[in-house]
């Protein structure tokens, strides 16, 4: 019993870690109708940036709102600009394809600009152990789990609540709809990429530790972050969350229980599972009407 | 004519890509009156419109707006600047979010407070969208969609009403509704409009002058009663949409 | 006339790790010897290029060398890549010199494989004494990585084990890229076993060593050269103490020439290297040696000098620690047992080579 | 189709028969690796550029001929008999995963496909005793057609260009039959197409099984190709791959795997002289090929065409409008 | 008469809308029908329930006296039933033409025999005439997602047409068309009733135009069916002028 609940919690702790980086995907998808392939390295480049000002002597937390501006500039706002603005209206082919590229170059670029190795990456979280019902967790495992939490309800909470996250979801609907409005769709648009970004830094500082920083942390990162999402249900964040848990957990309890060997085909038994009863994801809304 | 323009397209060369749909078109809508454009199917009445609303780049020519010139002006300050509102053909809603959640975003240039307060207005004017307030926008019947655009558009309070076949999916009461209010904006608030549509006769009643578009240049231009009291009008009904020479404007 | 070495490694996707280490070695020797002049006056030129850590673009690049005419081939380290290379190599009888660990790699009868390091058959049974004697083990559970690396590994450890009568009693295979050891390493506790073996890649020894002192696992925990990795260290911090592991090459030996090595390849590269770093930098040392042997840079000359070669550090200080390669490639030198203490490896024996037992 | 593609498409087939031998191994060897891709995403064209179904899972089909080919050849069959099932087996297994796109589209298909490519790499790599696991299946023959031994790289190459080739000529009879226009129906708007009696569920599986075959035979080549095959080559990594060279190449053009598997496989080996850097400089190529060329590369005739009709209907439009100003 | 068309109490809800309510009707065959009613009274849904579009709640739909309750839409269109659509649906990235091709295409022959036919199926004549019956002659070879609203529609039309079907729904085929047009449409439906046999249901919300084409016509207010009657009826009865027609 005690052994089920150990797993139940490390697959919590790393299902966090996945919710994160999903977080990222509906977001996207939610606020702008797109799919990043890169989404993986989007938090790989957050977390070298942090290194390096780290190096630099600053604190973590000084490294981390560094790393955030710069993230808003580059993530955000040269995604927007280089990759976004050209591709949103030829759908979703050139951009999926366009971010693969991209993922491959800032791999690649990182690889041979930077570093191939693995990097240690400081925790914000003291290297504390308790033991709980029988259960050793650590300070870092509860930590993530519960930031995870809150960044994914307030990023459900601003989409769902606050009239610029409508009009987020507004232009990713019906763009041209938007325009008509005289909804400020390159600024929207540009929200969209900037929280995104934000929400990679946020993710790198709390992945980062377990991944360790490296080039292609965002390779295995990314791919798991996807099944979260598809899981959870693309069109809602909380579904990232959900997604993220039930991902984590399952893999545990199936590495343990069935066969470790087997354990990366849980997400697609689940998936296929669940999308017998609802195709469009755990939490995902279903899209009425067609005709 | 020596009316007070409101609208003047000088020599609008404009399309779609290298496509050049409207050709030199010279064109001109009156202030405080209901302008209707017809001309048959691929006419390049939308375009007309999309073009003065600033979605499709000119060529070529001028547009002027109260006799400001308003050539390359985006949707967005049109809006905001110019009170100018357009209700385009088809269907423009987003359909994941609520009825109330369209409202708002039609208000998105006045501020929420002011929005809020107004939208009350508007549902007065279609009951059966009041009745459909939270449900998801892409769930209302076709007729039912297209007065929530008719409303959302009329939630700004327009000077200048651009529109785009409102009577597509209408049932004929709230067509006739429509056509009401519309021409009570004219005559009481002075609200410019100009309005695209098929159901040309009923439109021509309520409306002030006509316009047709033939392959993207303009044949006719006359007062509408001018028109409808004109004997040849059955021929434009009955020539595939195409102005018989009797009733062109030389 | 120069002597052309093609460096064929991975330079990306899974094993871009052990074929940069491979490299930036082969290069780095490649360097000092044109420094110091050359192999009996030639110098060495050199290409590298990158296989994706995917056996069929490894098969291209190799035909590439050999359309370029290469002197020698250096790598890939994938067991997969070298197996589809080296048909290459051997078809145009070019020697090539491999950072593969697999045992099956030199059992083809290809008479122009070399190996830069110890294959898992030679390293295994060395690591299998020890649990056996001092820490007097009867079971073990068994932490690999579910690659060819791994696979081979547990393999050979698994007939090192069987005549010393031990017996793995949990054999948890586990991925490349693993972020998440507690399940594995809860059935390792599970199994009771005498001793934790942990035969994965760097990062993950790391993860999993956290893991084990996560949930407080005391057995003795065991491994071969990636478990006590300098990067292993780094990564773990306090959980890598503790954990014992033989090394067939590790930059922390006790070996002046060992450790001048590392401060060169520091410096070049600003990263310290892993032990593909050293087989790479040994391998072009070996490839001087039997040059020189033949007396001629002749392609067939130098692979008979190859066979049977014996080289010693004190008269080649670039093979590091002294060696010998058999008849089919293989090689052969001292090596360690290596316990991490304090965040640092420390050599707790040195284990004789094979032939000199 | 118009004389300009014609005299193209002869002189690509000019230069695939008349250069190679002048090309040494490592040349021949990239030419029929080509080969061997442009085969598999012809048949990804099918499934996402013409009926457009989203599919991320296709290099495990080309895994699964590349297999089947491979273990009967080691329990001693001919290759002979190895292709046709390699064939039939993906025929079977496409139709199978077309199943989950009769009730899911778009992203959630793209994860179907790819949870069904992952789950065959770990059978790959996992069943030791069938696949040889992550050792590999070593020492593939390549077989003889006809009593000539295909053993030499040249000869190889022109049996890989001669597959290639028929099979081309069979996709394009497809294509250009009903069938082509009900794929394409399918894409464009399911529920008018079901309205119309197209078959949308028997389109579906048809464009994964067929789509798969093709991926099937590139895979029965590719071993014999390579001589050696171990599960990395099949994992969802090269499914991405296969979709980003349909997607540069031009979705539903029919010559665009073409070019599509030019950038994937040829042009990393040409950047290669940018050293460590040659990847960086390929993923870059790819995104500035996508901002350049949305609908791939073989969106640039497409481009000239729309540019001329443009030009046309515009003169068209004047002609007559001088004419209706004329006095009649 | 047996009739062609029967649908028995049909009714469908979306949670508390009761989009369609116990509606029972019957068309005969030859018989042009019409089916009007203010904006959300369940027309379409009506509509979609018949076509198998989505499943009703209750009731039973026969064609021809053979139950069809729960078919899918690719088998009624087999036998024989075409429809078009309130919304715009045109296959956007194929040419005008292939478009009219494609809606017939599925009639010819096999699945197998199909792999072997001619781009056209000997459609191409077929097409021609009704392109250019609908006067979009002029941007056939455009892609139809490029076209007009008017002439998309038109395009929607044309292509349930295609096939000869025995039965068609036409879901307000008049919106956005110039009067012109519709009435070529009339003039169309009048025809193929004439010669043959053809019969047809159409939601309208032109009332020219139903009044003059439709045999009888169906009143439909809240899902339920208020009014069912020849043209003369409707027009005199005052409930129907009150809930939808105005004065
Ligand atoms: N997005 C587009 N791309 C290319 N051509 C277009 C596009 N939209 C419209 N056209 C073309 O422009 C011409 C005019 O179109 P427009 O929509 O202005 O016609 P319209 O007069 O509004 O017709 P309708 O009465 O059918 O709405 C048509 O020939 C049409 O095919
Ligand atoms: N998928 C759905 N979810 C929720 N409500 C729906 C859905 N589809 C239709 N409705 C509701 O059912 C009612 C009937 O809709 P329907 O489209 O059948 O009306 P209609 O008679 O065709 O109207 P119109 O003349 O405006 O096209 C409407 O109130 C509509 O909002
Ligand atoms: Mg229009
Ligand atoms: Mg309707």
């Amino acid at each position: 019993m005690t052994d089920l609940l150990q797993l139940v919690f490390s697959g919590m702790a790393t299902g966090s870690i996945y919710a994160l980086a999903a977080l990222g995907f509906t977001l996207l998808w939610q606020a702008s109708g797109t799919v990043n392939f890169a989404q993986g390295e989007f938090v790989m480049l957050p977390a070298f940036a942090m290194l390096v000002f780290a190096k630099l002597g600053l604190p973590l937390l000084a490294a981390f709102a560094v790393t955030c501006v710069l993230a808003v500039v580059v993530l955000g706002w040269g995604f927007k600009r280089g990759i976004a603005d050209p591709l949103l209206k030829f759908g979703l082919m050139p951009i999926v394809v366009a971010t693969i590229g991209l993922a491959i170059a800032i791999r690649n670029g990182m690889r041979a600009g930077y570093s191939a190795e693995a990097h240690p990456f400081p925790s914000l979280f003291a290297d504390r152990l308790f033991q709980f019902a029988g259960v050793t967790v650590s300070l870092a495992d509860v930590g993530t789990l519960v930031l995870a939490l809150a960044l994914v309800l307030g990023t459900q909470a601003f989409l769902a609540r606050t009239i610029t996250g409508r009009a987020m979801q507004a232009v990713a609907q019906n763009t041209e709809s938007a325009t008509v409005l005289g909804i400020d769709v390159p600024r929207m648009v540009f929200y969209t990429f900037a929280i995104n970004a934000v929400l990679a830094c946020a993710a790198a500082l709390l992945v980062t530790p377990t991944y360790l920083a490296k080039f292609d942390m965002g390779e295995s990162l990314g791919t798991k972050a996807f099944f979260a999402a598809i899981i959870g249900g693309f069109n809602n964040s909380r579904g990232a969350l959900l997604g993220g848990l039930i991902v984590g957990v399952c893999e545990n309890l199936a590495a343990a229980y069935i066969s470790p060997a087997y354990k990366d085909a849980v997400a697609l038994v689940i998936f296929m599972a669940v999308i017998l009863f609802k195709p469009q994801g755990l939490l995902g809304k279903k899209v009425e009407r067609k005709v | 004519m020596s009316m007070d323009a409101a609208i003047t397209f000088e020599g609008v060369t404009a399309g779609y890509g290298e496509l050049m749909i409207l050709d030199r078109l010279d064109l001109r809508a009156a202030r405080g009156r209901i302008t209707l454009l017809i001309g048959p199917n691929g006419a390049g009445k939308s375009t007309v419109l999309k073009t003065l609303f600033g979605l499709l780049k000119l060529r070529q020519g001028r547009i002027r707006l109260f006799g400001e010139d308003i050539t390359g002006a985006k949707p967005r300050e049109l809006l905001t600047q110019h009170g100018v509102a357009f209700v385009p053909q088809g269907r423009n809603l987003f359909g994941q979010l609520s009825v109330y959640e369209n409202l708002e975003l039609g208000g998105i240039t006045l501020g929420t407070q002011e929005t809020r307060a107004r939208i009350p207005e508007v549902l007065a004017l279609f009951p059966r969208v009041r009745e459909r307030l939270h449900s998801a926008a892409s769930s209302l019947s076709g007729g039912e969609q297209k007065q929530l655009e008719v409303g959302r558009a009329l939630l700004l309070r327009p000077k200048v009403l651009l529109i785009d076949e409102p009577s597509i999916g209408l049932s004929p009461l709230v067509v006739q509704d429509v056509f009401r209010l519309l021409r009570r904006l004219a005559d009481e608030q002075g609200v410019t409009v100009l309005m695209v549509e098929q159901n040309v006769k009923s439109a021509l009643k309520m409306a002030d002058d006509a316009i047709a578009l033939e392959a993207g240049r303009l044949v006719l231009h006359k007062p509408a009663p001018q028109l409808l009291a004109d004997p040849d009008i059955e021929r434009l009904f009955l020539g595939g949409g195409h102005v018989p020479a009797s009733l062109a404007t030389p | 006339q120069a002597i052309k070495i093609a460096n064929i490694v991975e330079l990306s996707g899974a094993g871009a790790t052990s074929g940069t280490n491979f490299r930036d070695g082969v290069l780095l020797a490649a360097k000092e010897i044109n420094a110091a002049g050359g192999i009996l006056g030639h110098r060495i030129e050199t290409t590298t290029a990158d296989t994706q850590s995917n056996p069929g673009v490894a098969k291209g690049l190799a035909q590439k060398a050999v359309d370029d005419n290469v002197f020698a081939v250096f790598g890939p380290v994938f067991s997969g890549s070298i197996m589809v290379s080296m048909a290459e190599t051997k078809r145009a009888e070019i020697p090539n010199f491999t950072g593969g660990e697999a045992a099956g790699i030199t059992k083809q009868g290809n008479p122009y494989i070399f190996r830069t390091s110890f294959t898992q058959e030679t390293a295994m049974p060395k690591i299998a004494r020890y649990m056996a004697g001092p820490l007097k083990a009867k079971t073990l559970a068994l932490i690999y990585v579910n690659n060819d690396y791994g696979k081979g590994g547990r393999e050979s450890l698994m007939k090192a084990i069987e005549p010393l009568g031990m017996k793995v009693v949990a054999d948890i295979s586990t991925d490349q890229n693993q972020v998440d050891f507690s399940a594995a390493v809860l059935k390792a506790k599970q199994s009771n076993a005498d001793v934790v073996f942990v035969y994965t890649n760097e990062e993950e020894s790391a993860r999993a060593l956290r893991e084990l002192r996560k949930q407080g696992v005391t057995k003795p925990i065991v491994g071969e050269t990636t478990l006590v990795g300098q990067k292993v260290i780094e990564l773990a911090g306090e959980a890598g103490n503790g954990a014992v592991a033989h090394v067939g090459l590790t930059v922390d030996a006790p070996v002046p020439a060992m450790r001048a090595f590392r401060a060169k390849f520091e410096k070049e590269y600003r990263y310290i290297p892993d032990h593909n770093g050293i087989k790479g930098y040994t391998g072009v040392y070996l490839l001087k040696a039997a040059i020189e042997k033949a007396g001629k840079p002749d392609r067939k000359a130098v692979v008979q000098a190859l066979h049977g070669l014996k080289v010693s550090a004190a008269k080649e200080p670039g093979v590091i620690l002294d060696v010998a390669v058999d008849n089919n490639g293989d090689l052969d030198r001292e090596s360690f047992l290596v316990e991490v203490r304090n965040g640092k490896q420390e050599i707790r024996e040195v284990l004789p080579a094979l032939s000199k037992k | 189709m118009s004389r300009i593609s014609l005299a193209i498409g002869a002189l690509v087939m000019l230069v695939l028969l008349a250069v190679p031998p002048f090309l040494k191994n490592y040349g021949i060897y990239l030419f029929s690796y080509w080969l061997v891709f442009v085969i598999a995403t012809m048949g990804l064209n099918l499934t996402i550029g013409y009926a457009g179904q989203k599919s991320l899972g296709h290099a495990a089909f080309f895994g699964l001929g590349a297999y089947t080919v491979a273990i009967l050849m080691k329990a001693g069959f001919s290759f002979w008999l190895g292709l046709p099932m390699a064939m039939l087996g993906c025929f079977a297994i496409g139709l199978a995963i077309g199943f989950p796109a009769l009730r899911v589209q778009t992203l959630y298909l793209a994860f179907a496909t790819l949870g069904f490519n992952t789950a065959v790499w770990l059978v790959l790599r996992n069943e030791e005793w069938l696949t040889g696991g992550t050792f590999g299946i070593n020492g593939i023959a390549r077989p003889g057609f006809l009593g000539l031994s295909l053993d030499k790289p040249l000869a190889f190459y022109y049996f890989v260009l001669a597959v290639a080739c028929l099979l081309a000529l069979v996709l394009w009879k497809l294509l250009a039959s009903p069938w082509g226009k009900a794929f394409t129906a399918l894409r464009d708007n399911p529920i008018r197409a079901e309205s119309l009696g197209v078959d949308t569920r028997a389109y579906t599986l048809l464009a994964f099984a067929i789509g798969a075959v093709y991926a099937g035979v590139a895979g029965a080549l590719f071993a014999p190709l390579v001589e050696f095959i171990e599960p990395a080559p099949f994992g969802v990594g090269t499914s991405i791959m296969m979709y980003l060279m349909v997607v540069v190449g031009g979705a539903g053009y029919f010559f665009g795997p073409l070019l599509g598997a030019a950038v994937g496989v040829l042009l990393p080996e040409w950047l290669r002289f940018a050293q460590a850097w040659y990847l960086f400089f390929f993923g870059l190529a790819v995104v500035a090929l996508m901002l350049w060329l949305p609908d791939g590369l073989l969106g640039i005739p497409e481009r000239l065409r729309r540019r001329r009709h443009a030009r046309d209907a515009n003169a068209q439009r004047n002609a007559a409008a001088v004419r209706a100003e004329e006095p009649a | 008469m047996s009739p062609l068309l029967q649908v028995t109490g049909i009714s469908k809800s979306y949670g508390a809308i009761q989009a369609v309510d116990g509606v029972s009707f019957e068309v005969m065959p030859g018989e042009i029908f019409g089916v009007i009613g203010p904006n959300g009274s369940g027309k379409t849904t009506m509509f979609n329930s018949v076509l198998g579009q989505i499943a009703p709640e209750q009731g039973r739909i026969a064609l021809k006296g053979r139950d069809i309750t729960g078919l899918s839409p690719v088998e009624l269109n087999r036998r024989g039933v075409g429809r078009t659509f309130q919304t715009l649906q045109v296959f956007g990235k194929m040419s005008v033409r292939d478009n009219l091709l494609v809606a017939a295409q599925e009639h010819r022959g096999t699945l197998l025999s199909r792999m072997f036919a001619p781009g056209d199926s000997g459609l191409g004549a077929k097409a021609d005439a009704l392109i250019a019956q609908f006067r979009i002659g002029d941007v056939a070879h455009r892609k139809a997602g490029e076209l007009s609203y008017g002439q998309q529609k038109l395009v929607d039309i044309a292509m349930a047409f295609m096939s000869d079907p025995d039965l068609v729904l036409l879901d307000e085929p008049c919106a956005g068309v110039n009067p012109a047009l519709v009435g070529g449409i009339s003039t169309l439906l009048k025809e193929l009733n004439r010669t043959r046999r053809a019969s047809f249901v159409v939601i309208e919300h032109n009332m020219d135009f139903v009044m003059d084409l439709c045999h009888r016509i169906l009143v439909m207010v809240e899902g339920r069916v208020m009014a069912l009657g020849t043209p003369g009826e409707i027009r005199a009865n005052k409930q129907v002028l009150d809930a939808y027609l105005g004065n």
